[in-house]
This record gives C-alpha cells, structure tokens and sequence, in this order.
C-alpha cells in the first residue's frame, strides 16, 4: 500500500522556513497569504501499515518539534 | 509528585530558606511574574550560587587584558589597537534532549555573548562528549545530530569552526556535554558594556519574536491550569535560525559602529528578565519594561512567559532617545523588528508593566546580587572515580597493533568526519585549520593583494580548546592544570604566546561532597597552572548536576585558550615538512601509563596520581618552541598528547604524507602519557643543537628502531577510517 | 576594472569574493534592494546562506530586486560569475540550465578538492592552468541538468564531493558570459590561507572585461 | 481557505533522503517498505487559491528537479 505521511512544525515552534517563505511570497505579487508553515513530505510502500506510527515516531518526525499525519492508500505517484 | 503537592517555590527550585529571603527582601509575597523572574535569576545558572565562591581562586588580570570576568565575554588586548574577545558555553542539556537544537543555539548563544560586546565574530571552537560510540547507538545518534547542528548554525551564518575536541567515555551516555566557544574582534574603542545607562534612555528590544521557546521551570506557574487540551501552552525546545542572527549580528555591529548605543547586551538563559536585570545592575539604575509592547510569536502568552521565554535570536539596547529614530532605521535596514519597551529610572527597582497595570516590582540588587552563595563541603572519595572500561587492544598487542589500534580509536582518530561538515575558511583569515597545526590560526589584519605582495608581518592569533575528562578523574588539580598546559603547548607550536583563557566548568551534582570536592580541586589546579603560565581567566560558564541515572559525569573543565603571534607567515604546522629533517624530542617528559589512552583501551583502571610536572622546564620548554617556530627554524612541531610519543610521531607523519626513522631513548615508554610538556620538532641539525635528537625525516614508513616499522599508508588508513567506523 | 558583488540578507562570503576580487581590480558591495549596478564591469554573486537557504537554496534570492539588474545585465551580455549559492541562483533565476540538488551523502562538506579545467576558453578561464585546488563547501551542491550543458570545471577523478552527475562543477551559458561553479575560488587566493589557484578566474574576468574595453565592445 | 502543497522530487532522479530513510528503517525492526521518497510540505492560508499552481511554478517547487500536487481546502490544523 502506498502511504503519505505529513510532517509539519508542531505548532508554536518556531518555523524559520515558513516565515521566509510569508514574507517571499508578497515581493512575487501573490498577496493574501497567512499562516505558512513549511515541513516534510514522506511517502512509501509499507506492506503492514500499522507499523507507520512507530516508524514515524522513531524515524520519520522528531516528535519532540513536530507533529505528523499519516493518509493510508494514496495513489501511486511513479 | 504533582504540581500541587508542594509550594510553588520548590516548584520552581528554591529552598524554603531562599524563599524567606525574598519575602523578608520583598516585604509581601511576590507575584507570578516576579516569582518566575526570582526564581530564574536564583537559579544555578544564573546566579552561579555553588562556583562562584571557588570561582574567586581564579587568577582574571594580566597586562593584556581589557575585559575580565564579568561582561558577556571576556577581551584581550592583541596590539595595533585590537581587542579579541572570547568565552565557550555549554549546553549540555538542551542537547541531550534534542542534539540538532541544542547544539545549533548553542553556538548561536555564544556568538551573541561576542557581537554584545561588540566585537564580529571570527571564530567557533567545540568540545564534544559523548558516550563510548562504539557501543551506543544513542551516542552515535548524539554525536552526528549535535555535529550537524554546530555546523548548521556555524556555516550558515558566516563565522568559521576552526577547531574543537570529542572525547567519548561511558559516563557521557546519558549527559554528554556540548560547549561551545567562540572568538570575536574588535577595535578597542568598540567593545562595549552591556551596563544601561542615561535615566530617561530608551531600552529596545530587537531580533526575533518572543515565544513560548525554552520556558523551562517556570511553566510549572502555567501548569496547574494546564488541561489535557492545552498542549500548546507547554514550553517548547528552543529553534535555532542562524539566518535571523545572521542578520542580527551585522545589524548589532553596524548599530555600534554608528554609535548608536549606550549599551547592548544579548537575550540568553532566562530571557528578557535576565538580560534586562543585568543590564540594569551594572549600570546601578532601574528599568521600567512595558510587557504588552513586546512583539509576540503566539498572541496568549501569559506575562511570565513572557519575561522567561528563551526566544533565541534577539538583543536588548539602551538608546538615547534622539537616537532611537536612527536605531530602528538601521534595524529596518537589516530587516529586523525593533521595539521600544521600556526606560531607564533612577531607582534600582526593575518595574514589569502592561500598558499602564503594574505587573511586578522587584529591587534589582533582589534579582541580581542577593541570592545566597553557598560554601560547598568538599570530600574527596573513597573509591576512584575512574575504573577502567572494556578492553578493546589486547593486553599482549605488539607495539605495531597497539599503535594501529590507538590510532583507530574513538578518542585519537581523524576528526575528519566531523569537522568537513564545518566551514573553517569563510572570512579569509584562516591559516591553519584543522589537522595542519596543533592550534587553529587566524590572521587578523585583512589578506589582500597589499599583504601578499608586502614584507610587512601579518600578526596573528592562535587557539586551542582542550580538557581530558579521564585524566580529571584520575587527578583532579592535576588533570584540570594539564588542560591549561595542552593549550598552551598547543598554541606553542604554532608560535604563539598565551594571552588568557577562558573555560567551562562541567561537572555534576556540587551539592554532593566527592563531586565539590573534584569541582574545587579541578580549580585549584587551573588557577595554579593559569599562574604558573602567566596566563589569566578572562571568562568562562559553569554547567553542574550533569548526572543521570548511573552517577555524575566525569569531572570535565573545558579550557579555550587564545595567543598571538607576530606573523602568520611562520605560524607552525604539525606535520612533518621535507625529507632529511632532524627529529628531536624536546621537553622534560615523564611518560606514564596510568590514565592514558592505551590503559583505558586494554582495560586497565588509572592508579595513583598523574605525572608530576617540573613547571619550570615545561615553562622554558614552551619557550623553546615557540620561539624556534616563530623564527622559521623549526619546520614542523606537535606536542606528544594522548597516545604518547608513539602516537605523536604517527600523527606527524600521516600529517607531513612522509615517514621517519626514530631510534628512541633507552626505557622511554612507547605510549605513556604526560600532556602538555614534549613535543615532536623537526628541523636542520644546527637548528636542533642541543636538542635530543631521535631520527630523520624521510621514507614510506614509521619505524621506531627495534619496535615498529609500519608503512605509512596503514598508519593513514587507521587513523582516517577510524571514526568512520565507529558511527557506522 | 570594478567588480560588483552582490550581497543578500544570509549571504556570508561577500567581502571575501570582494576581497579577492579587489586583488585584481576594484570591488564593491551591492545591496539586495538596490534598483542599479552603479556601472559596474562583472557581477559576482557569491556564496552563503541568502535567506537562509530556506525553502530551496537560491529560490528566494531569485526574486530580489537586485536580481532584476543582473538579469538585464546577462541578458545584454555582461559578465556575471556565481559561486556555490550564487551558482545555485542564477540556475534559480535561469540565467543557467540545470539545478543543484542536496549533496548525495547529504551532508555538508567542507574540502580541498582538485577540479579540472575542460574548458580554458571561457572568460572565466582563460588564465587558468588545466587543474586547480579549490575549497568547496555546501549542502546543496549536486549538480544536474536532464539536458546538456557546457561544462567548465569537472571535479577530478575520485574528488567528487557530492555526487554531481558527470563530476560537473561549473557550467556556463550558452552565450558564454553567465558561469557558476560549487567550489569557492575566493577562498583559494592566497598561499597563506591554503592556495592561491582561485586568483587565476577572478584574473581571467579582469582580461575578459579588458579586452572587451579595448575591442570597443 | 487552508490549502496544501506536497512537493516531491521528480521521477528518477536520485534521493538520497528517501534512499536514506528506506536503509535506516530495517535497522529499527521495520520491514517490507520500499519505494520510499522525501519531499516538502507547504501548508498555507490563501484568500485567492487560484493563485497556488503561480506560486507553486515560480517559488515553492523548482519544476525542473520537483513535481507538486495542490490540495486545496484542508482543515486548519492549529
Ligand atoms: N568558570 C568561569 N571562569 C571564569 N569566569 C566565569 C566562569 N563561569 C562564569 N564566568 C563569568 O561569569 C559571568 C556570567 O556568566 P554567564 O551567566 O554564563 O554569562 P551570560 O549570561 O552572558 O552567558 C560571565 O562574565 C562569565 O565570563
Ligand atoms: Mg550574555
């Protein structure tokens, strides 16, 4: 099965990232923008999805700074 | 225990005593705020409570020194007009909770406390421990994400790592330690006090937004309201953004370049309340700080968390108030948010407002210099601090396979691995990097077409960090004094004279009677050692409790020290330099096996005492060197470290691509150790007159007459692929 | 001859290239929100962090009004030369074919490496010798194009320190005046500091330019 | 409206995080993963979400080396 997870700056952890991209974003003429928060994508093949939260939380995410969602059963990206 | 089971204060970290102390101080019961400020600056960390009585055996003044303990850094007078400003800081802690962060805002806090006195930074050192990698997956794990985010931060911002030290020793498994040290220049005339000062002047704060980073302690005042719901109330680990800084950095500089400033001083421990209070009592005024003007990364933050967040990337100044136009428009230059938030009063009371309501008001003598200090009861041990560890050489290896197996060890090989993952180089002055001289070296006026092409010498700087655990656990005064001694030999190969030193005290529990007793004597010996060598502590930081579960850590004072040398055109390299060179051991060494590097490897616990120096000798010995490396006569020196002479020659070689042929001393043992007071030279015959000549540059291969000869590319090999496979 | 070089909020080796520039020439700094080069001969835009290398190295960057000049400045035939997260810029800004992708070890290196110059007729090179030692220091320094380029230096044998494709570390446009390299030839310009191989491009733009200036060009 | 970015590096190009990630897992006791890859995730408020394939084309993915996927209308996480 292919798997998605997302991984995201837990809430009120500073996201450098996020912010640079905010603050880009207007000088490009794209306006109304908010609330930008930059993470990671992982996505995989996993034959027993149950393990996914043990993966993510031993390897995938750092749970300590970010939170993470996993979506089971996503289409195939070649 | 749950939060409500005790008094707040305890919460907190007071005693009941320090408690009383503030009421009768206080004359009422503090409020939230207040005691959330108190209990911060009465911490440990901040008011040095158990070091800074024992501190006062340090010897801080020295005909170069221009900033002693004291300021956010220390400085020394360089010549031509240039101060170097330099101090290392731990953050063993937050590290051991999340590496990457920790280690990243390690460096990024220490870089503040150099551009706060107003200095650019030039340089970052650091000391690493860690548990034995080759059998922890977890210090593997430590080890890489720690480095990772040294770099991160290192790189990223534009000031370069040139030097540092890893030891790994079981007792760092679950408390390893990360300092870090930085170096910063300036003219005279620049450094600055972080002391406010001008009643009326205003108080800026500038940099980040303030969240809810670091809360540490005090949020147990949040706590008891904290529901299940609420989790984003809780404090968080501390972010680090080099990119912020880096703006912040040349943003400060340029702010005290225009002479904008009456005083600046970077947000650390304890935040605004900290950085603020200090400011105000070393001006002797007071300070009025409106909460609701601070710009807030989430909007809820309550009061206190406020005054504690540990927000990383923000300053505080002290602006006249027809200059504070100016100061946010350089600020706005930079793309930095600067706001004012208070003014300076004549009254020595540290007043915290929202808007018009008077949060708290606390006499800052209360805040700053009031908590009690206390004496410690110092005991020494009954059983040795050190037992030994695993073997991992055999006790009957042959001089060959003990050779290749320390040079593969965790504790001697190649740093490669790590320090490839720093820039050394970024800012043009770096004239030694790591693994070509014993001391990085910067030059410190700026290289150009005119320096190259000029006979003018080009004066420079050279520093060393250094501190061996083990050898402080073996003997405290005298393992702590050999740090100093490294250091300075260290600096003596590359031709430099010591100016000052700074250090970090990382120890356990002082309130324990064995680990005051190492804290004490490992001071007493740096103070010895800092006098016998002219040197003088300028600054430094004190990390204690580094325990957990299985006892304290090793006793481990960091020591960094600085010096200067006339030109960088001789500064000296390690490595061997030309065929036919005469090698000469100098110095009045006095090998020992016990506490050294090939003990510990075949399992064998330290007895006794470390080898007593003859300071004297090592004095003029340190002389010789440096002198004979300034004056070109000297093609390559190294000072025989752990692994003993046997390791040092090996090192030499693999550093110079070229081998030797060394016939040693009678009975000289072939891996004892004895830091800080020989040193391999090389050089012409004449120029090593009177020298103990050992051998000659030259060939494929190390071979010691009748012990070893082993082939240069198996030396490399060891001592390259080492690390490497030991964090695979 | 003057230099200009360009310096971002995050930029960290600026007055290095400006300093090794200023060896051959006159150097001078250009701010991210400047609307005009002020008549400058070359533009460098050289390495570090520009904002923070956040998102994607140089993907910011890209978009300061500054660039809007070099662009104009490329597209009417000046010389500009980006090293390491100028490299990564310009092939932002495509002023060059190709990305930089994290590092295959995906680590940070910092290391000596020796290059080889496969193309000494650029006006980047033309001074140089067929192999120089160089530094190179990044993350982000893998190069890849999934169609041809001209390459100008490749890493020798076995000193590929990131896993670009074909060893490649500077490419050129195909006009011949736009050129990026990983490596950091500010950083080898002088034998006290490690090397001075570097010297010989920032002498190569000096020539370019000055027989340019003489062509009447 | 809260909308979400998935980048990924394009098909065939070398990932080493992915490839990473998928030699670390076995090591935590994670089997029958494979195919694994490592992109970023953009998460943002937009008022005008007609607006997110320019944003995406010209500043949060480089088209040459990422593909993107826009999803718009993702509940908010706080
Ligand atoms: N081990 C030490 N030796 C000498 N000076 C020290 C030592 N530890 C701390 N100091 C000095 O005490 C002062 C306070 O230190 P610290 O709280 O770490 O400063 P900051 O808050 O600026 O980081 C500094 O001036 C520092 O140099
Ligand atoms: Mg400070």
């Amino acid at each position: 099965m292919r798997a998605r997870v997302l991984i995201r700056p837990k809430a009120g952890i500073l996201d450098p990232q996020g912010q640079a991209v905010e603050r880009a974003l207007p000088a490009l003429g794209f306006s109304g923008v908010a609330n930008v928060h930059v993470g990671r994508l992982v996505e995989l093949d996993v034959d027993d999805a149950s393990q996914l939260p043990g993966m993510c939380e031993r390897l995938l995410a750092n749970p300590l700074i970010e939170d993470y969602e996993i979506i089971e059963g996503v289409a195939a990206h070649s | 225990m749950s939060a409500a089971a005790q008094p707040r204060h305890r919460e907190l970290g007071l005693t009941d005593r320090e408690y009383e102390l503030i009421l009768a101080g206080l004359g009422r019961e503090p409020s939230d705020v207040e005691l959330a400020m108190l209990s911060l600056m009465w911490s440990e960390h901040c008011a040095y409570k158990h070091s800074k009585k024992l501190l006062r055996r340090l010897p801080t003044e020295g005909p170069h020194v221009l900033v002693g303990p004291g300021e956010n850094a220390g400085a020394v007078d360089v010549g031509d007009g240039l101060a170097i400003a330099f101090k290392v800081e731990s953050h063993n802690h937050p590290s051991a909770v999340e590496p990457f962060q920790g280690a990243a805002t390690g460096v990024g806090g220490i870089l503040r406390d150099i551009f706060a006195i107003g200095a650019r930074p030039i340089a970052v050192l650091d000391s690493l421990r860690f548990g034995e990698v080759a059998d922890s997956q977890r210090s593997r794990y430590l080890l890489e994400h720690a480095v990772a985010g040294i770099g991160h931060y290192g790189n990223s911002i534009g000031v370069p790592t040139v030097g540092g030290e890893i030891y790994f020793e079981p007792s760092y498994e679950q408390n390893c330690l990360i300092n870090a040290m930085a170096v910063g220049m300036a003219r005279h005339e620049r450094l600055t006090s972080a002391a406010a000062a001008g009643i009326g002047n205003r108080l800026i704060l500038f940099g980040a937004l303030t969240g809810r980073d670091g809360i540490g302690g005090a949020s147990v005042l949040a706590s008891a309201e904290l529901g299940e719901g609420d989790a984003a109330k809780r404090p968080t680990v501390q972010i680090g953004d080099p990119f912020a800084e880096k703006k912040l950095m040349e943003c400060s500089l340029e702010l005290l370049e225009r002479e904008l400033l009456a005083s600046l001083q970077d947000l650390g421990a304890a935040g605004l309340t900290s950085a603020a209070s200090e400011m105000a009592s070393k001006g002797a005024v007071g300070l009025d700080l409106d909460i609701s003007r601070v710009p807030l990364r989430e909007a809820d933050m309550e009061p206190f968390e406020i005054m504690v967040s540990e927000s990383q990337e923000r300053m505080l100044c002290v602006v006249e108030p027809d200059r504070v136009e100016a100061v946010l428009a350089v600020c706005e230059h930079w793309d930095i948010l600067a706001t004012v938030i208070g003014e300076v009063t004549a009254q020595p009371v540290f007043r915290i407002l929202r808007g018009e309501q008077l949060l708290g008001e606390l006499p800052v003598a209360l805040l700053v210099d009031d908590c009690p200090l206390y004496d410690l009861e110092p005991q020494a041990p009954s059983a040795p601090l050190y037992r030994g560890g695993d073997q991992r050489i055999a006790t009957d290896a042959t001089p060959a396979q003990a050779l290749l197996g320390l040079l593969a060890s965790a504790n001697i090989s190649s740093r490669r691995a790590v320090f490839e993952q720093y820039d050394p180089v970024v800012q043009s002055r770096t004239v030694r990097r790591p693994e070509q001289a014993d001391a990085a070296v910067l030059a410190l006026p700026v290289l150009d077409a005119r320096s190259a092409a000029g006979s003018q010498p080009i004066p420079a700087i050279a520093i060393s960090i250094d501190g061996n655990g083990r050898r402080v656990a073996v003997d405290p005064r005298a393992g702590a004094a050999e740090a100093v001694y490294e250091c300075a030999a260290n600096l003596a190969c590359t031709g430099a004279q010591p100016l000052g030193l700074t250090n970090c005290l990382n120890f356990g529990n002082p309130e324990k009677p064995h680990v005051a007793w190492q804290l004490s004597e490992a001071i007493d010996g740096l103070a010895a050692a800092c006098r016998e060598l002219d040197v003088p502590v300028v600054g430094g930081n004190v990390s204690l409790y580094n325990e957990s579960p299985d006892g304290p850590i090793l006793p481990t004072p960091v020591v960094g020290m600085v010096g200067r040398l006339p030109d960088a055109r001789h500064a000296g390299r390690l490595g061997f330099a030309a065929a036919g060179d005469r090698i000469a051991l100098v110095g009045h060494f006095n090998p020992r096996r016990d506490g050294s590097e090939l003990a510990k490897l075949q399992g064998s616990a330290p007895a006794g005492a470390l080898p007593a120096k003859d300071v004297a000798a090592l004095r003029e010995t340190h002389r010789l060197v440096r002198e004979g490396v300034r004056s070109g006569v000297l093609h390559s020196a190294h000072d025989i470290a752990e692994g003993g002479i046997a390791v040092a020659l090996a090192e030499c070689a693999i550093a110079g691509g070229i081998g030797a042929r060394v016939r040693l001393p009678d009975g000289l043992d072939l891996f004892g150790e004895d830091l800080g007071t020989a040193f391999i030279v090389t050089g012409s015959e004449q120029a090593l007159a009177g020298m103990t000549l050992i051998g000659e540059v030259g060939g494929e291969a190390l071979e010691l007459e009748g012990v070893l000869n082993v082939p240069l590319s198996e030396l490399a090999a060891a001592h390259d692929s080492g690390l490497p496979a030991l964090l695979r | 001859m003057k230099f200009g070089v360009i310096r971002f909020p995050g930029t960290c080796d600026d007055v290095d290239a400006q300093l090794a520039a200023g060896r051959v020439g006159d150097a001078e700094l250009l701010w991210h929100r400047d609307r005009d080069l002020r008549g400058v001969d070359a533009v460098i835009v050289p390495g570090g962090f520009s904002y923070g290398d956040y998102l994607r190295a140089g993907a910011i960057a890209r978009f300061a009004p500054v660039m809007s000049q070099v662009i104009e400045f490329a597209h009417a035939g000046g010389l500009v030369f980006g090293i390491c997260n100028g490299f990564q810029i310009l092939c932002e800004a495509g002023l060059l074919p190709g990305a930089l992708l994290v590092n295959d070890h995906l680590k940070f290196v910092f290391r000596q490496v020796n290059l080889d110059v496969v193309d000494a007729d650029t006006a980047f090179t033309r001074s140089c010798p067929p192999r120089l030692s160089i530094p190179v220091k990044h993350t982000t320094g893998r190069y890849y194009s999934p169609t041809p380029v001209q390459v100008v230096l490749r890493y020798s044998a076995g000193e590929n320190p990131n896993g670009s494709q074909d060893d490649i570390a500077g490419v050129i446009n195909a006009e011949g005046n736009v050129f990026g390299m990983m490596p950091h030839p500010e950083h080898a310009v002088d034998p006290l500091t490690g090397s001075s191989d570097g010297l010989r491009m920032f002498e190569s733009i000096r020539a370019s330019v000055e027989a340019r200036v003489g062509a009447g060009a």
